[in-house]
């Protein structure tokens, strides 16, 4: 196939981030603490399954999610930002999972990585055992598809949350809008 | 009164705040640290006094080796978390009374001493005179001293390895 | 006494030894940075070039004048090992007044797809393919369910 | 309260492991005692990520369960699916083509060589080594490259059908494999001098976590993990599957039984697999690369076992079709699953530190464990 | 300025860390939830609290080491001194030296520096 | 030559015409403090980026490089953003401990700062004790860490901070070991005339090998007190998840985080003052004429150059070595590190007062 | 030994049950009621047989019965054979051989955990892979979760 | 205001020296004990330093003695400890009243 990618139906979230307000004069308090907090954004290390390895992948030298600040990845939650849940979660793990998330301080944010944590993927018909989707468990900020989505896709996916949280809005307040939208 | 003065008291209070709530507090982990404040503001105190050695060995030894080796022995031997029981009033009184009839009975006695202060002679303990009267071969040198004390430190250690080490060898038998 | 002093140091020396070993190499990628092997994915999107085999969604081909190669038999659907296709049909009264089975839409689950290829290899019409697209991050998972047949699209001529 | 201490000073500690822990690389959870920092009992408590595939397995055709294996093992994908292929074809009878086979096993042991790359890198971070992790990923990168170009994907692969491959191999994939053999050739050394070699690792590694050959047999341990504990049980020698047979590779065996002895096996395995690659690669032979299967697979009554050997031991798919579409009922004989059972044994006595290490030799992959 | 930066310091200090965390109170509001405050254990309910009594297993180490640290508080002094007053310096601080290492020796061989 | 000492001086002066003792005095102190926070918040943002680079490029990375240009603004945003993070304690923590803790770490990092010549002429407080100081000072910082890690009333901080206990203070003795053997030969505690002695010449080149050995000892006794790996027990990521901080969030944690950072730079930058001679320019014995051209490199220069390069060589262990086991750590110190740094320094003491020293 | 062999050889000594050549390796089924321990250790303990590693165990839901399925292997003969135990519906019980072949341990708990399988002798029978609370058994045919499970 | 002189380090260390004391009486903990006896010597120490720099100043004696009280506490600090831990290992407690009745 030729075409290298086909063209997304969204302007790509974001390249270089500057420093707001030109790195010389400081906009609004509330851009500087948007800018701070979306390029820092510490992950959780939580990877359940299959999709945890490309988020090894991710931060292996080839795709390096370091380089938007991303790879101070915390073992706990209170130094945590965010979770990136990569993996199936199942109804054991399910309450381990909100305990997690409710551990964090605020601000936090969730990444569901993978067919398995948008939707319970593969695993959505015929087992007993799978929870169909991680925001039946937690709040959910950005989806990617994908199984497992490739590097890129998770580092698009992160880039998507900085463009979010840039913005500013709130998870409801997003919904609402492609609400209005209607899609 | 001048800033030296205020230190002075600052520093004091901070030690008698300090070491009453290392010797009131009921749990046993606060307890070892308001002592470790304590004992640093001696420190303090000997800094103050213009005795910085003093006060880093203070330090060195008090805070970097005994306290952590009390804090050791708590989590061996106790349970940290909870509060120890609340001393009886029929042995905190008496005590208290004791204390306080000691204290008066000394305070009297310093009173009424009057101590000849000798404010001509510059004081100046510096490591190096330090060092050298410890080294001392001669008349008021404290080599023999200092010989000594490695006796004691070795009879220390080998205190406590053989008492350390006398229950576990039963144990494991 | 001799042969104790002398094994231990012989220790310390080659402890020594191995930890500088591991210190060369990671010195020597330090000094050399042009082993890094980084790519800078936001910024090379112009230049990344997927592997042509790359399963990223299922697609469907529109030409030109709108026109799908899907019959809607449903082989897809069926060969879906999690339900990820749902075709709805409808009847359509072509020109000479048969009634004729075509798809209303093609609906897909791109949250539930796990990227299989079964569904290809399943068609009888290469209808649908895999397209190398992968960046598919949204705030909402409702954004995933797609309707991969256009708006308005219609069945190409001659395809049975 | 001096009765409330007499009671209870055991001064042991009960913590938790897992299942959200850096160590236990997914959602193990343990349930370890400890006397100060050393472990007197170990419970692992398993199924933080039980999917059910089994159950889910038997509501689906027999060409779609293959793909959901692959999500089990997700670092043998491929091997995952060439068990359940070969279930299937040994059902149906049919005789897949010579290139088909060659292909498969090309690809298992590329698989089992970024499986190991991983398990190398992954098990250096969790000794608190960071950097080797990254140069096993440089290696791992180009396996991965090239699984992409020829199977269309990185890591769940589904490039097995049953009856051969989905499609045939890309045609630069000869050349590029060529390519990484020599990279990887010349990298192998590194791994020595940064960790086998480093007196740290040695230390941390030697006498720590061992499994006498007897307990190996008997906590049913395979793989590299037997293997250290010189317990011949190589599947791909001991019972040839695939054109294993064709090949001439030996099986590591170490003594040792510790876990240094285990990372050398793998250590090993991995110059071993690059052997194979390297007799194959120019050997591959023309034909087509897949059987004419039917639409609609169809098993006769019966019960079928597989065993092939992942890059973690010994997986055996057992299979009871009942005539139908579906399998009847399938269980997975998962090595991990074997693997883990061993590590209450091997980590009593020890410190939280060997705990990991003795982990990170056993190289367990926990989905793969609960399935 | 003596002992005046020492006080210098630490307020600095003291106003840094208290600024920060006062900073951190006014500008951003939490959400509190009954799981948020238990202690985190790899998101499994802790068993039981770990103020219990607890085997700690190298507190010989803090023995011995307090002894060390006493010696090595006097071979400060003799260390400054020790070039000017010459061999004679040596020689003492080798008898007491080799006294306490009769004692490392003696540790050494119960066992002491070994694990327990 | 560029001195600062001049310039302190003059600042005297100056404030002393304006007003009366005790002002200049606040004025001062006020300007001291705010300097020395300064210097520690643009430490610790300059140590975790290089941190971050040195990691990135030793392993094949790029590292931060999207916020702002080369990424410098990465620490920035990271620290901004730890700071307004909500601060937040667990419920069943030592309320008091568990706030004071992180003082207590911060405090220490501070006042180890008073004695250190950042450049000629440059030094907060010259104090007769200076090496005797650094050391004890450094002493208390294990026991903010044991504050901490017993207030969180977590396991594994308990366990973490027990480590770094035993940990911290055995390495105190072989660190001060080394220390003993540089004040051997050069006669003072005082970090100025420890300077001052190595006008001809480093004393790593000129103490021979007892002074390798010693520099060896310190660089390694030095990594484990300050808990870097392959000496993290405390944190032993893979192990205790966070080690003593795991509780900690927020601004707290940035604290202890800082602190790390900051007791890295002391400590190399005491290395530096005590085998590389701290602000002196590269000397070598009467070669004047070169003398006199090193002297043309800012004092400041050579004393942050030194620094950093011993916080790289830090870092290069770092990234390189796998962390040692707790039992490990301990044999190392005792059975090894210990014995050879003292026989080190009696090897030094006969080098010294032979005069077989440069 | 060859699979005939092997038959032969296993015909010998349990004469009671009956023996099969599978798809691969001999099958020794035993109705429920046989005593299992002795057959095992007969089986492990036998210097020609010598199974002395459980490669597989397994258990079969045939809606009317169970049927346990060990798989054996010898490490020093490299043969296989294929066990079978019959079990009844109502109560499925059967010895534990957690003491035999320690890696049954594990097997059997997730047997038990799936299955309801009673393992007598065992010493931590508990659920292992669902939670505590769980009801029912899910891998058995009947089992039904309206809540879970979404049928396609 | 008069200046701090040696008086007042006198009545500080006094001060000390009983609150040492009341801890010391009312502790019944073997470890808390040990401390109070910590806050003992800390304060007769102060007095010896005191008494050099006021006192003798043209002398070190005091300060010789400083030191060595320090060390004969740390060694004393370090033997109690391993006595208190072997008390409790052997009785399970370290309350003074139990103390009382042990017998080796
Ligand atoms: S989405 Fe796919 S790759 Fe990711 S966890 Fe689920 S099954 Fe595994
Ligand atoms: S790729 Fe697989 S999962 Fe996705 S729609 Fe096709 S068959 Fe279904
Ligand atoms: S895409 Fe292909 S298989 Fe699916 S309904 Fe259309 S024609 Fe049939």
């Amino acid at each position: 196939m030729d075409v290298i990618i086909t063209e997304p139906s969204t302007p790509f979230p974001g390249s270089v981030h500057e420093v707001p307000g030109g790195g010389i004069v400081l906009s609004t308090l509330d851009d500087v603490i948007n800018w701070a907090r979306s390029n820092s954004l510490w992950p959780l290390v939580f990877g359940t399954s299959c999709c945890a390895i490309e988020m090894m992948s991710a931060a292996s030298a080839k795709y390096d999610f370091s380089r938007f600040g991303f790879e101070v990845a915390r073992a706990t939650p209170r130094q945590a930002d965010v979770i990136i849940i990569a993996g199936t979660i199942v109804n054991k793990m399910a309450p381990v999972l909100k305990r997690l998330f409710d551990q964090m301080p605020d601000p936090k944010y969730v990444i569901a990585m993978g067919a398995c944590a948008t939707s319970g993927g593969p695993f959505f018909y015929n087992t007993y055992s799978v929870v169909k989707g991680a925001d039946h468990v937690i709040p959910v900020d950005v989806y990617v598809a994908g199984c497992p989505p490739r590097p890129e896709a998770l580092l698009h996916a992160l880039i998507t949350l900085q463009e979010k949280i840039k913005s500013g809005l709130t998870r409801d307040q997003i919904r609402a809008q492609f609400q209005e939208d209607g899609k | 009164m001048d800033a030296s003065t205020i230190l002075f008291y600052t520093i004091a209070a901070y030690i008698l705040v300090t070491g009453v709530l290392a010797v009131t507090t009921r749990k046993i982990f606060r307890s070892a640290i308001w002592l470790l404040f304590s004992l640093i503001g001696i420190a303090a105190l000997y800094f103050w006094m213009d005795l910085p050695f003093i006060a880093a060995v203070q330090i060195v030894v008090y805070v970097g080796g005994i306290v952590v080796l009390i804090i050791f022995s708590i989590f061996l031997t106790q349970k940290s978390g909870d509060q120890m029981p609340k001393p009886i009033l029929g042995r905190t009184l008496p005590s208290a009374l004791a204390s306080f009839f000691g204290f008066v009975f000394t305070i009297n006695l310093i009173w009424h001493h009057g101590f000849i202060e000798n404010k001509g002679i510059l004081f100046d303990p510096t490591v190096d005179s330090i060092g050298m009267q410890l080294l001392n071969t001669g008349e008021g040198g404290y080599i023999l001293p200092f010989e000594v004390v490695s006796m004691l430190l070795l009879a220390a250690m080998v205190g406590c390895i053989v008492i350390a080490m006398k229950v576990k060898k039963e144990e494991t038998i | 006494m001799i042969s104790f002093l002398k094994t231990y140091f012989t220790e310390v020396f080659q402890a020594i030894k191995s930890l500088l070993s591991g210190m060369k190499l990671t010195g020597y990628y330090f000094t050399h940075p042009k082993n890094i092997i980084t790519e800078e994915y936001p910024d090379n999107r112009a230049t990344l070039k997927m592997a042509d085999r790359f399963r990223g969604e299922v697609i469907m081909t529109h030409d030109e004048k709108n026109e799908h190669a899907c019959t809607g038999c449903s082989a897809c659907e069926l060969a879906c090992p999690n339900g990820t296709i749902k075709i709805i049909n409808k009847f359509e009264i072509n020109a000479e007044g048969k009634k004729k089975k075509a798809i209303d839409a093609f609906v897909y689950h791109l949250e539930l797809c796990t990227m299989c290829n079964l569904c290809i290899v399943a068609c009888p019409t290469d209808a649908i393919k895999m397209s190398p697209n992968f960046e598919h991050s949204v705030y909402d998972r409702r954004l995933l369910t797609k309707q991969l047949n256009h708006e308005g699209s219609k069945i190409r001529e001659g395809v049975e | 309260m001096f009765e409330e201490i007499k009671t209870s000073n055991d001064g042991e500690l009960v913590i938790n492991v897992g299942p959200q822990h850096p160590a236990t690389h997914g959602v193990l959870h343990l349930l370890i005692t400890l006397n100060g920092e050393t472990i007197t009992k170990l419970e692992p408590n398993l199924g933080y990520i039980h999917r059910s595939i089994e159950k889910m397995c038997e509501s689906l055709s027999y060409r779609q369960f293959i793909y959901s294996t692959s999500r089990m093992d997700y670092l043998s994908s491929h091997m995952n699916n060439h068990a359940c292929a070969m279930i299937v074809e040994k059902g149906l009878q049919v005789e897949i083509p010579e290139r088909a086979e060659v292909i498969r096993v090309l690809i298992s042991e590329l698989t089992r060589l970024a499986s190991h790359q991983l398990w190398w890198g992954a098990m250096a971070m969790d000794l608190g080594a960071l950097s080797p992790f990254f140069y096993s990923f440089r290696e791992r990168e180009v396996i991965t490259d090239i699984m992409e170009e020829t199977c269309g994907a990185r890591l769940t692969m589904n490039y097995i059908v049953p009856g051969g491959l989905m499609a045939d191999i890309h045609p630069n994939f000869v050349k590029r494999v060529k390519d990484f053999i020599i990279q990887f050739n010349s990298k192998i050394d590194e791994y020595d001098q940064l960790v086998t070699g480093n007196i740290i690792f040695q230390n941390r590694m030697k006498n720590v976590g061992y499994l006498s050959p007897e307990d190996a047999i008997s906590y049913g341990t395979t793989g590299p993990v037997a293997r250290g504990s010189g317990v011949s049980c190589d599947i791909r020698k001991l019972y040839p599957y695939s054109a294993y047979n064709k090949v001439k590779f030996e099986e590591i065996l170490e003594t040792g039984g510790d876990s240094f002895a285990r990372y050398l096996v793998r250590i090993k395995e991995m110059k071993q697999s690059i052997s194979i690659i390297e007799q194959l690669i120019d050997n591959i032979p023309e034909g087509d690369f897949q059987a004419k299967t039917k639409a609609v697979l169809k098993l006769p009554k019966g019960e079928f076992y597989q065993r092939v050997e992942t890059a973690r031991g010994e997986l055996g798919v057992y299979l009871v079709s009942e005539g139908g579409t579906t399998p009847y009922r399938i269980k997975f004989r998962s090595p991990g699953f074997s693997n883990l059972s061993a590590l209450n044994h091997m980590v009593k006595g020890h410190k939280i530190g060997d705990l990991v290490a003795i982990m990170g030799t056993l190289d367990l992959v926990i989905p793969d464990i609960d399935r | 300025m003596g002992s005046g930066s020492l006080i210098t310091l630490m307020l600095a200090a003291i106003a840094f860390s208290a600024g920060g965390i006062a900073v951190a109170k006014f500008l951003t509001k939490g959400s509190t939830n009954p799981q948020k405050g238990q202690a985190y254990e790899c998101g499994i309910p802790s068993e039981g609290t770990p103020w219990k009594q607890f085997h700690v297993g190298y507190y010989l180490f803090a023995l011995i080491f307090l002894i060390f640290d006493v010696e090595l508080v006097f071979m400060y002094p003799w260390a400054v001194v020790a070039k000017k007053v010459g061999m004679m310096a040596l020689f003492e601080i080798i008898v007491f030296i080799f006294i306490l290492f009769m004692g490392f020796l003696y540790a050494h061989k119960k066992g002491a520096l070994k694990w327990m | 030559m560029f001195s600062f000492q001049n310039m302190t001086q003059e600042i005297h002066s100056w404030l002393s015409s304006l007003m009366s003792e005790t002002f200049v005095m606040l004025v001062e102190m006020t300007i001291v403090g705010i300097l020395a926070i300064a210097l520690f918040a643009f430490l610790g943002l300059v140590l975790v980026y290089m941190e971050r680079k040195v990691a990135a490029v030793i392993q094949l990375r790029k590292g931060p490089n999207r916020v702002g240009p080369f990424g410098i603004f990465q620490t920035s945003a990271d620290t901004l953003k730890l700071v307004l993070k909500e601060g937040f304690m667990p419920d069943n923590v030592d309320k008091f401990l568990y706030k004071l803790a992180p003082f207590v770490v911060m405090i220490t990092a501070m006042l180890i700062l008073a004695p250190i010549p950042f450049a000629k002429g440059v030094q907060i407080w010259d104090i007769n004790i200076g090496v005797f100081y650094l050391t004890a000072i450094s002493s208390i910082s294990v026991i903010g860490i044991l504050m901490a890690g017993w207030a969180s009333n977590n396991k594994y901080s308990l366990l973490g901070a027990m480590r770094s206990g035993a940990q911290i203070v055995s390495y105190e003795l072989s660190a001060g070991m080394a220390v003993l053997s540089i004040v051997v030969l050069t006669g003072s505690l005082n970090l100025g005339d420890i300077i001052a002695s190595q006008e001809d010449g480093w004393w790593i080149f000129k103490g021979h090998i007892p002074a390798w050995i010693a520099f060896i000892i310190y660089i390694i006794a030095v990594t484990a007190e300050t808990n870097r790996a392959p000496f993290d027990m405390a944190e032993a990521e893979s192990e205790l998840t966070g080690g003593f901080h795991t509780e900690y969030a927020g601004m707290r944690f940035a604290l202890f985080f800082l602190a790390e950072y900051i007791n890295i730079f002391i400590v190399c930058a005491i290395g530096a003052i005590l085998f590389f001679g701290g602000w002196m320019p590269f000397h070598i014995g009467s070669w004047t004429a070169f003398n006199h051209v090193m002297d043309f490199i800012p004092s400041f220069m050579w004393f942050f150059g030194k620094t950093f390069f011993l916080i790289f060589l830090i870092m290069w262990f770092r990234w390189t070595f796998p962390r040692l086991r707790v039992d490990q750590l301990l044999n190392l110190e005792w059975k090894y590190l210990l014995p050879i740094s003292i026989f080190n320094l009696l090897l030094m003491t006969l080098v010294a007062i032979k005069g077989w020293h440069f | 030994m060859g699979n005939e062999e092997l038959i032969v050889k296993l015909q010998e000594l349990f004469p009671a049950a009956s023996i099969i050549q599978g798809n691969d390796w001999p099958e020794i089924s035993f109705e429920s009621g046989a005593d299992f321990l002795s057959t095992i250790d007969v089986l492990k303990s036998d210097q020609t047989l010598a199974f002395d590693y459980l490669f597989c165990e397994t258990c079969v839901d045939w809606k009317t019965h169970f049927t346990m399925v060990y798989h054996l292997d010898s490490t020093r003969f490299r043969h296989n054979i294929v066990l079978k135990y019959k079990l009844d519906r109502e109560t499925p019980e059967i010895d534990s051989l957690s003491f035999v072949y320690r890696t049954s341990e594990q097997h059997e708990r997730e047997i038990f955990d799936l299955f309801g399988i009673i393992f007598k002798g065992h010493p931590n029978l508990k659920r292992i892979l669902l939670t505590e609370d769980w009801v029912g058994y899910p891998l058995r045919k009947d089992y039904d979760d309206p809540i879970n499970m979404i049928k396609l | 205001m008069i200046s701090v002189g040696l008086t007042h380090i006198l009545i500080l260390s006094t001060c000390l020296f009983f609150i040492g004391m009341y801890g010391f009486f009312t502790r019944r903990n073997l470890i808390t004990l040990l401390m109070s006896v910590e806050l003992m010597l800390n304060s007769v120490n102060i007095n010896f330093a005191a008494f050099n720099k006021y006192l003798f100043p043209e002398k070190l004696d005091g300060i010789f003695f400083n030191v060595f009280i320090i060390t004969i506490a740390a060694a004393e600090a370090a033997v109690a400890i391993a006595i208190i831990i072997n008390l409790y290992r052997s009785h399970n407690s370290i309350d003074v009243e139990d103390a009382g009745e042990m017998k080796y």
